[in-house]
C-alpha cells in the first residue's frame, strides 16, 4: 500500500505561481480527482463568511458623517422591506419608499438637479462601507469641473436598483446615479455596483439603464470606476438616454497586475 | 376556461388553464413571491390530479398568455409541428407522462417528437413527476450540437470553462483557462463574462480567445457573454465572435426588460452565421436563462416561474443554439429558496429542455443568501449527471470570483466522469491526448512545468 | 410509434385480486418501469392528508365527555411542551408534565391503584378520537371482573410514551397503561398504541415496557387489543415485570381477513 | 485534552475529542436538541479545520465514551487492529480524508484497512467530507456477505421485501410477498416486521416463509424483525429462524433501552448459527440503526448523533452481519429535520459503515411528521446507487402500512437499476430468470396469470 507515500496522495498543480494574476481558486492541486481536505474547508469558511456578510447591517450613521465631513448633505431612508429577512424574500419590496420617507424627501428637494446619487445597502453593506466614499470622493470634483449639480445625496437601507428610478423622479433629476452593494462572493464580499438611470421614473426596467461592477480594490479599482461612469454619464446626458442603446467605447487603460 | 375536481371530500377550483399551473408547480419562493403557488399541499396535489385529466391538445388553444400580447406566444403557437404532435394529440397530460416513462418513448421517438411540444405542455407534464421520472425521461433523449465539436452525444457531458476576472485582466483569464484545460476542461465552450461592458475591452478578450484556440488548435468555441448587440456590433467590425450570448426569457416583456426582442435574436444569429467561423457544424447561439428572470422584470403575466422558464427553451431553439444554459439558483433565494427547490429546479429545467430538443446544460449553482451549500450542488450534479446533461460549468474552486456565486468546479467535473463514466466531447478529448492533459482513457495525467499550455499565461 | 397503442404504455399487473387482502398498495401497475400517474397523485394526496393529521389538534373536552358517559372520572393535563412545533422538535418535553399539572393530578389522587391509565395524542390525535373510547369501553369490564383498580383517567396533550412513567408514579399505580397516538401512515391516520410499564417511575427505558400497536377498525381491532392487553397485565401484575423479559405467548385468534 | 483554533481572526476553543466532534458535524435536528452542536457556521467550520488536523492516532487514546463506562468501547478498543491501522497510522484525519479520495485508496487497502478502523476515525474523517467525497469513497468497497445468495458484490444492489401487514395477516403478508418477488425483490431478505409480539403468532411467521422459501427454492433468506431475545426462543424451540435481527446502537445505555447488551447479541448470533440454516454463507446477523435513537434514549453521553451511530456498525461487525441497515430517516425530525439533513446521512452512514467493513444498506426513508417527500427519497437512492449501496428496501408503493412511514418501493428499485445498471445478487437473479420473472437482463417482463408464484397467496 502507498500510504506512506505521500506524493501519491497529493497531485499538485506545477502552476501555483499563476495565482498571482487572480483571485480564483486556481492550482488547487488534487488528491485523486478530488479537492484537498484543506481546499475544501477554506472554501466552507469563506462560505460562512460571505453568507454573514448578507447581514451584516448597514451603517448608515457612519456613511453620512463621512459624507458631512466631504461637505455633503445626505438623507437616510428605507425600503418598504423592514427586515433583512423580509428584503431577501421581498425585492419587490425593495424597490419602494417607505411610506413616509417619499414625503421626507421631497420636503428636502428645493430645485431639479442634474444627477441624483443614491447609496443602498443592497446585499452587502460592507461594500459601501469600503468603497462607496472612496468612489463619491472621487466623483465630487468631477461633477463640480463639469458644473453637474447633484441634490442631496440619498443612502438607503434594504435597497434594490430600481428604486432609485422613484428617488431620481421625486428628485427631479435628469439621471439616477446610483451605489449598490453587490451579492457577496466568497473571495469578495465587498463588491459595490454602480448603476446609472437617464430621466428616471417608476416602471423602467434594467434595459434602460447601464452598470459598472465589481468596483473595490481587489476589482476596478474606485479611481477607474470614476473614470468609467463619468464617460457613460458624459454620454447619457448628451444622448439622452441610458441602456443597451448606450455602449462604451473608451479605451480605458486597466491597471497593470 | 375554468378547471375543477373533488379529492378526499373536497371540491377544488381553477380559474384557468395557467392558474391551474401554477398551483400544481412544486413548492417554490418565486411563486408564492408571485402569489400564484397552491394555498394548502392538499390544493397542490388537487391541482396536479385535475391537470393530469388535461388534453395536450388544450394547451393549442388556451395560451397562458394571449397571442395578441406576447411574441413568445406567437412564435410557440406559429411554429408548432401538428404532425410531429400527432402520435400525442390524443392523450392527457398524465398519459403523456405515462407515455413518456414507457417503452415506447425512445431516443428516436423523442427527437422526432420535439418540435410538436410546446413548453407549457412539458411543464404540464413535469409538474406530475418525481425527480426519478424527470431523469429518466430526459436521459432517454439525445440533442447533438455541433461547432468546432460535438456536444451532447449519449454517455458525454462537457464543460464550459468559466475563466472570469473581477476586471476582466488578460492573464488573470488566461491563468484561469491554463488551470481549467489542464483539469480537461472547456469543450462546450470558453466563456468569459465579462466585467466591462466597453467594446473595446470585450474585442480585446474575444481577440484573445480566438488566438489561444488557434494556436493550439483546441477544437472548442469561445465566448465573451456580453449583450447581443454589443455581439453584433462587434461581429460588424469583424471581431472574430465564435458563440453569440444572450440571457433569454420566456416572455416577450422579460426579454425587452433585457433589452431585447425576436427580432435582436434573430440579428445575433445572423451575425454568428456570417462569421462562419464553425468548423463541423453551425449552432452559433449560447442561451442563457433561469426561473425568477420573468417576475424580477415583472413580466409573468400570472404564469408560474417553470412555466416561464420552459417558454425560453421555445424561444431558444429557434435559434439552433450550441448551447442552453439554466444558470439554476443564480438569482437568488426569492425565486429558489433552497438546496431543495434548486435542486428541483434544475431537473425540471433540464427535462423541458431535452423535450423541446434544446441541447440543455445546467450552471449548478447557488448565491450566498440562499439556503443551499456545495453538498446540494454535489447531490444536484450526481442527479444531472444520470439524467444525461449536456454539458454544465467549470469554474476555478467553484467560485465565480467576479459574479459571486458558487457552482461547480474542474474538480467537480472529474468526480461525475469517475462515477458515471461520462465523456469529453470527442474531438475535445482527443487533444486533451495529444496535448497529454489526460491518458487515452481521459483520465488526468500528473503534469511537469514543461506543459505547452502554461505559456497561454505567459 | 406505438404511442396509440395503450397496451404498450400501461402494463398491468393481472393480481388486482389480491388487494382484498391488505391495505399495502399492490398490483399499482407500472409503465415502463415506473409507476403510472394516477398512482403518483394518489400518493401524494396521502401524504398531503398524512401531513396534516399530525397538527390535528387533540380535542379533549370531547374524549372527557365521552369518558364521563362511561361513567370514569378524567384529569387533562398537558406535557411541557406548550405547541404542536415544539412538541415535535423536543421529545424530552413531551415527555415531562407541565410544572402545575403535577400538583394538580396529586390532588386528585386519593389511594393507590393498580393500573394508572394514560391517553396522549402522542402523533395522531385522530388515532385518540377514534380508538380510545372503543378500548376503554372494552376494557373496563375485564377491569371490574377481574378486581383491577384504576384511578382517574389522565389525558395528556402533547404526550410522549415516557410521561406515562410519571403520571404513574403519582398516581401511586402498580402498572401504566399508555394509549397514545402512532405516527400517522399514508393508509391509516389514526392507528393507536397501547404500552405497558410495570412499577412505573421517571428514568425508566422502553426496554421495561410492552407494546401492542395499530390498534384501529382497520388493524388489530380494539376488542382483540383489549383481550391481548388484558393477557399482558394479568402476567405483569403476577410476574411483577413487564418489558423485554415478558413475552406475549397466548394464542390469541387473529381475525378473517 | 483541549483543541484549539484559529480562523478569520477568530479563537476557537474546544474542551475535548467529542466536543470538537459534535461542532464539526454538519448541522442537523438532533445535535441541536442534544445541545452539543455548533453555535454558528464559523464555529462548524473552524471545528472540522482543528480536527482535520488531529492524528487518527488520537481516537486510540481519548475515548469519546469512557472505557470503563460501555461496553461499546470496550469492544472497540480490545478490537482494534494495529497491524490493519499500520498503513494510515501516521497520518492526520485530513490526510486520511485524502488518502481515501486517492488512487492509493483501492478496494483490496480498503478491505485491509477496515479492522484497524474505529467508528470515530471514520466518522471524524466524513465531517471534512463533501457529498460527492462520501460517494466517491464508499463506492471503492465491497463487502461481500452470504447466507443463500452473495450480497454486497460490485455492480450490483440486492432489495429488502418488506411485506408488512397492520395485523400480521398471512394472506395479507403473502399478497405483499407475490408483488415483491414479481417485481423482482426480495434478495437481501424477505423480512417481516411483525405487528405482534407474540410467540406463537411469530412462530407462524417465520414458518410461513421458510415455507415459501423451500417450495419455490428461492435463493435467499427470511426473518420476522422481533426482539433478538424472541428469535433465540424461537430458535430454541427448533423454529426456523434464518436471520436473526436486532436494532442496535453505539452506547451500551443506548442498547440497554432497547432490552439487550453485546452477550444477548452473541446469543442471538449462536442461537442463529446453531440453526444451520444458511446454505452458501453464515451471515446470520441482520442489524438495524438509525441516527437519533442514543439521543431518543437519552444515553448519547454528550457524543454527536452520526458518531453514535458509526459505533453501532463496530457493534454490528463484531457479529459477522449478513445485512445491516441504516433506517435514516425513520425516527423524526428531531433527529433529521428535512429531505437535506436525511440525505446528508443516508450518505454518511453508508460511508462509515462500509469502511468499518459492514454490508451496508439503507432504508432511504422519512415519516410523516418530517419536511421530507418522495423526491428527496428519489434524490438519496440516486446517490447512494452511485455510492454502491449493498441493498434498500421495497415496500409496496412505498408506504409502510404497519410502520407507518415511507420508504423506497419495488418500483423504485427498478428505477435505480435502470440508470445505473445495478445487478440483482447473482444467485437470486438467476432464479428470477428460471421464474420468467425477469428476462436474462434483469428486466421484469410482463406476468400473466398462470405464474405460479401467484399461489403464494392462495
Ligand atoms: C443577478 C444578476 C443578473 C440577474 C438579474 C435579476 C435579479 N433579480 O437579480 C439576471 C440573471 C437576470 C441578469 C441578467 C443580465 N445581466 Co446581470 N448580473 C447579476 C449580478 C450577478 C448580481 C447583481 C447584483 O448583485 N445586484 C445588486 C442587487 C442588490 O440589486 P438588485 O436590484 O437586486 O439587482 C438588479 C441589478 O443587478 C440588475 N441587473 C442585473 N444585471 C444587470 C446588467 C445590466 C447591464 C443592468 C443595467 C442591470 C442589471 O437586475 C437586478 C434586478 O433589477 C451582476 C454581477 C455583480 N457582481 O454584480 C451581473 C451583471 C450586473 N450582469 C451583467 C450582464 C451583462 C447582464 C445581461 C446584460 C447579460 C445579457 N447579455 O443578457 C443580462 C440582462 C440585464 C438586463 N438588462 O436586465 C453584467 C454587467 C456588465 C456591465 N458592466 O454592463 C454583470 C456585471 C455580470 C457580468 N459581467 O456578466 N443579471
Ligand atoms: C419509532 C419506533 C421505534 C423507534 C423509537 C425511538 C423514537 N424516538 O421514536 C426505534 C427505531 C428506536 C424503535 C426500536 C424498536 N422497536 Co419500535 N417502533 C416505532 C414505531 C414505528 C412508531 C412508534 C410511535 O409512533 N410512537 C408514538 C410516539 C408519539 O410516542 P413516543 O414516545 O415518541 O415513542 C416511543 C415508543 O414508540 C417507544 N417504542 C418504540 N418502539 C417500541 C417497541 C417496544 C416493544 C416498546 C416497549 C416501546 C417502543 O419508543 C419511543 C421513544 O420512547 C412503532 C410502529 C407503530 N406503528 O407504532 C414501532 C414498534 C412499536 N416497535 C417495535 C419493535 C419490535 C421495536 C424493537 C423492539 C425492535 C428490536 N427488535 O429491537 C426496538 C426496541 C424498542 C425498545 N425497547 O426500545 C414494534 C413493537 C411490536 C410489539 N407489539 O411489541 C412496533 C409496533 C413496530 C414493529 N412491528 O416492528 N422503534
Amino acid at each position: 500500500m502507498s500510504a506512506n507515500n505521500k506524493a501519491a496522495v497529493l497531485t499538485l498543480d506545477p502552476w501555483e505561481k499563476l495565482r498571482r494574476h487572480t483571485d480564483a481558486r486556481i492550482a488547487l492541486g488534487r488528491c485523486g480527482n478530488s479537492l484537498p481536505t484543506a481546499r475544501v474547508l477554506e472554501f466552507a469558511f469563506a462560505h460562512a463568511s460571505a453568507r454573514d456578510a448578507v447581514n451584516i447591517p448597514f451603517d448608515a450613521k457612519a456613511l453620512h458623517a463621512s459624507l458631512s465631513e466631504l461637505g455633503v448633505k445626505s438623507l437616510a431612508i428605507s425600503s418598504r422591506a423592514e427586515t433583512r429577512q423580509i428584503y431577501l424574500a421581498r425585492p419587490d419590496l425593495g424597490r419602494q419608499l417607505a411610506e413616509t420617507d417619499a414625503g421626507r424627501l421631497r420636503a428636502e428637494v428645493a430645485t431639479p438637479c442634474d444627477v441624483a446619487i443614491v447609496v443602498a445597502d443592497g446585499l452587502s453593506s460592507t461594500a459601501i462601507a469600503a468603497n462607496a466614499i472612496p468612489f463619491i470622493s472621487g466623483l465630487l470634483p468631477h461633477f463640480e469641473k463639469e458644473g453637474l449639480s447633484t441634490g442631496v445625496i440619498v443612502t438607503v437601507r434594504n435597497g434594490r436598483v430600481a428604486i432609485g428610478d422613484e428617488i431620481g423622479a421625486l428628485m427631479q433629476a435628469r439621471l439616477t446615479l446610483m451605489l449598490i452593494g453587490e451579492r457577496p462572493g466568497l473571495s469578495s464580499v465587498d463588491s459595490l455596483g454602480a448603476y446609472i438611470t437617464y430621466a428616471p421614473r417608476i416602471g423602467l426596467s434594467d434595459a434602460a439603464r447601464n452598470c459598472i461592477s465589481n468596483i473595490r480594490e481587489a476589482g476596478l479599482k474606485p479611481p477607474l470606476a470614476v473614470a468609467k461612469i463619468m464617460w457613460l454619464i458624459r454620454e447619457a446626458l448628451k444622448r439622452k438616454l441610458t441602456g443597451v442603446d448606450l455602449k462604451e467605447e473608451q479605451q480605458v487603460a486597466l491597471p497593470e497586475s | 376556461m375554468t378547471y375543477q375536481i373533488s379529492v378526499g371530500g373536497q371540491r377544488f377550483r381553477f380559474v384557468d388553464l395557467k392558474a391551474l399551473m401554477a398551483k400544481a408547480s412544486p413548492p417554490r419562493s418565486g411563486d408564492y413571491l408571485a402569489g400564484v403557488a397552491a394555498g394548502t399541499a392538499a390544493e397542490n396535489i388537487a391541482a396536479k390530479m385535475c391537470l393530469a385529466d388535461v388534453p395536450l391538445k388544450n394547451f393549442l388553444t388556451e395560451a397562458l398568455i394571449p397571442y395578441e400580447d406576447d411574441e413568445v406566444t406567437r412564435l410557440i403557437v406559429d411554429t408548432h409541428d401538428r404532425q410531429a404532435f400527432a402520435p400525442v394529440s390524443h392523450m392527457t397530460v398524465g398519459q403523456f407522462r405515462d407515455w413518456l416513462l414507457s417503452p415506447a418513448a425512445t431516443s428516436a421517438s423523442l427527437a422526432a417528437l420535439a418540435a410538436g411540444l410546446t413548453p407549457e405542455m412539458v411543464s404540464a407534464t413535469s409538474k406530475l413527476m418525481r425527480n426519478q421520472d424527470l431523469i429518466l425521461a430526459a436521459r432517454k433523449v439525445e440533442v447533438v450540437s455541433r461547432f468546432r465539436n460535438t456536444i451532447g452525444l449519449t454517455g458525454t457531458m462537457a464543460v464550459r470553462l468559466q475563466p472570469n476576472h473581477p476586471y476582466d485582466d488578460r492573464l488573470g483569464i488566461a491563468a484561469s483557462i491554463v488551470d481549467g484545460l489542464l483539469y480537461g476542461c472547456g469543450d462546450a465552450v470558453i466563456g468569459i463574462n465579462p466585467a466591462s461592458d466597453s467594446i473595446p475591452a470585450l474585442t480585446g478578450l474575444v481577440e484573445m480567445l480566438a488566438e489561444i484556440i488557434a494556436r493550439y488548435e483546441i477544437p472548442t468555441q469561445s465566448c465573451v457573454l456580453t449583450h447581443v448587440t454589443t455581439s453584433i456590433a462587434m461581429a460588424e467590425r469583424g471581431v472574430p465572435v465564435d458563440l453569440v450570448f444572450q440571457s433569454i426569457a420566456g416572455t416577450e416583456k422579460t426579454n425587452a426588460s433585457f433589452g431585447i426582442s425576436l427580432a435582436t435574436l434573430r440579428e445575433g444569429y445572423e451575425a454568428g452565421q456570417s462569421l462562419r467561423r464553425g468548423t463541423i457544424g453551425n449552432n452559433v447561439m449560447y442561451f442563457e436563462t433561469g426561473q425568477g428572470s420573468s417576475l424580477s422584470a415583472d413580466a409573468h403575466h400570472g404564469v408560474d416561474q417553470q412555466t416561464c422558464e420552459a417558454r425560453a427553451y421555445a424561444v431558444a431553439r429557434a435559434f439552433h443554439p450550441l448551447l442552453v444554459n439554466t444558470v439554476v439558483g443564480f438569482i437568488g433565494p426569492e425565486y429558489l429558496y433552497d438546496g431543495k427547490q434548486i435542486i428541483r429546479a434544475g431537473l425540471e429545467d433540464h427535462f423541458c429542455g431535452k423535450m423541446l430538443g434544446v441541447p440543455m446544460g445546467c450552471d449548478i449553482c447557488y448565491t450566498n443568501h440562499a439556503e443551499a451549500d456545495q453538498d446540494d450542488m454535489d447531490t444536484l450534479l450526481t442527479l444531472l449527471g444520470t439524467a444525461g446533461i449536456s454539458f454544465i460549468m467549470g469554474i476555478p474552486g467553484a467560485d465565480d470570483v467576479m459574479l459571486n456565486y458558487q457552482s461547480t468546479s474542474f474538480h467537480d467535473q472529474l468526480y461525475i466522469r469517475e462515477v458515471l463514466g461520462l465523456k469529453r466531447a470527442p474531438e475535445f478529448q482527443q487533444w486533451l491526448d495529444r496535448m497529454r492533459v489526460t491518458d487515452m482513457h481521459g483520465r488526468l495525467v500528473p503534469q511537469n512545468p514543461c506543459q505547452s499550455l502554461l505559456r497561454i499565461a505567459i
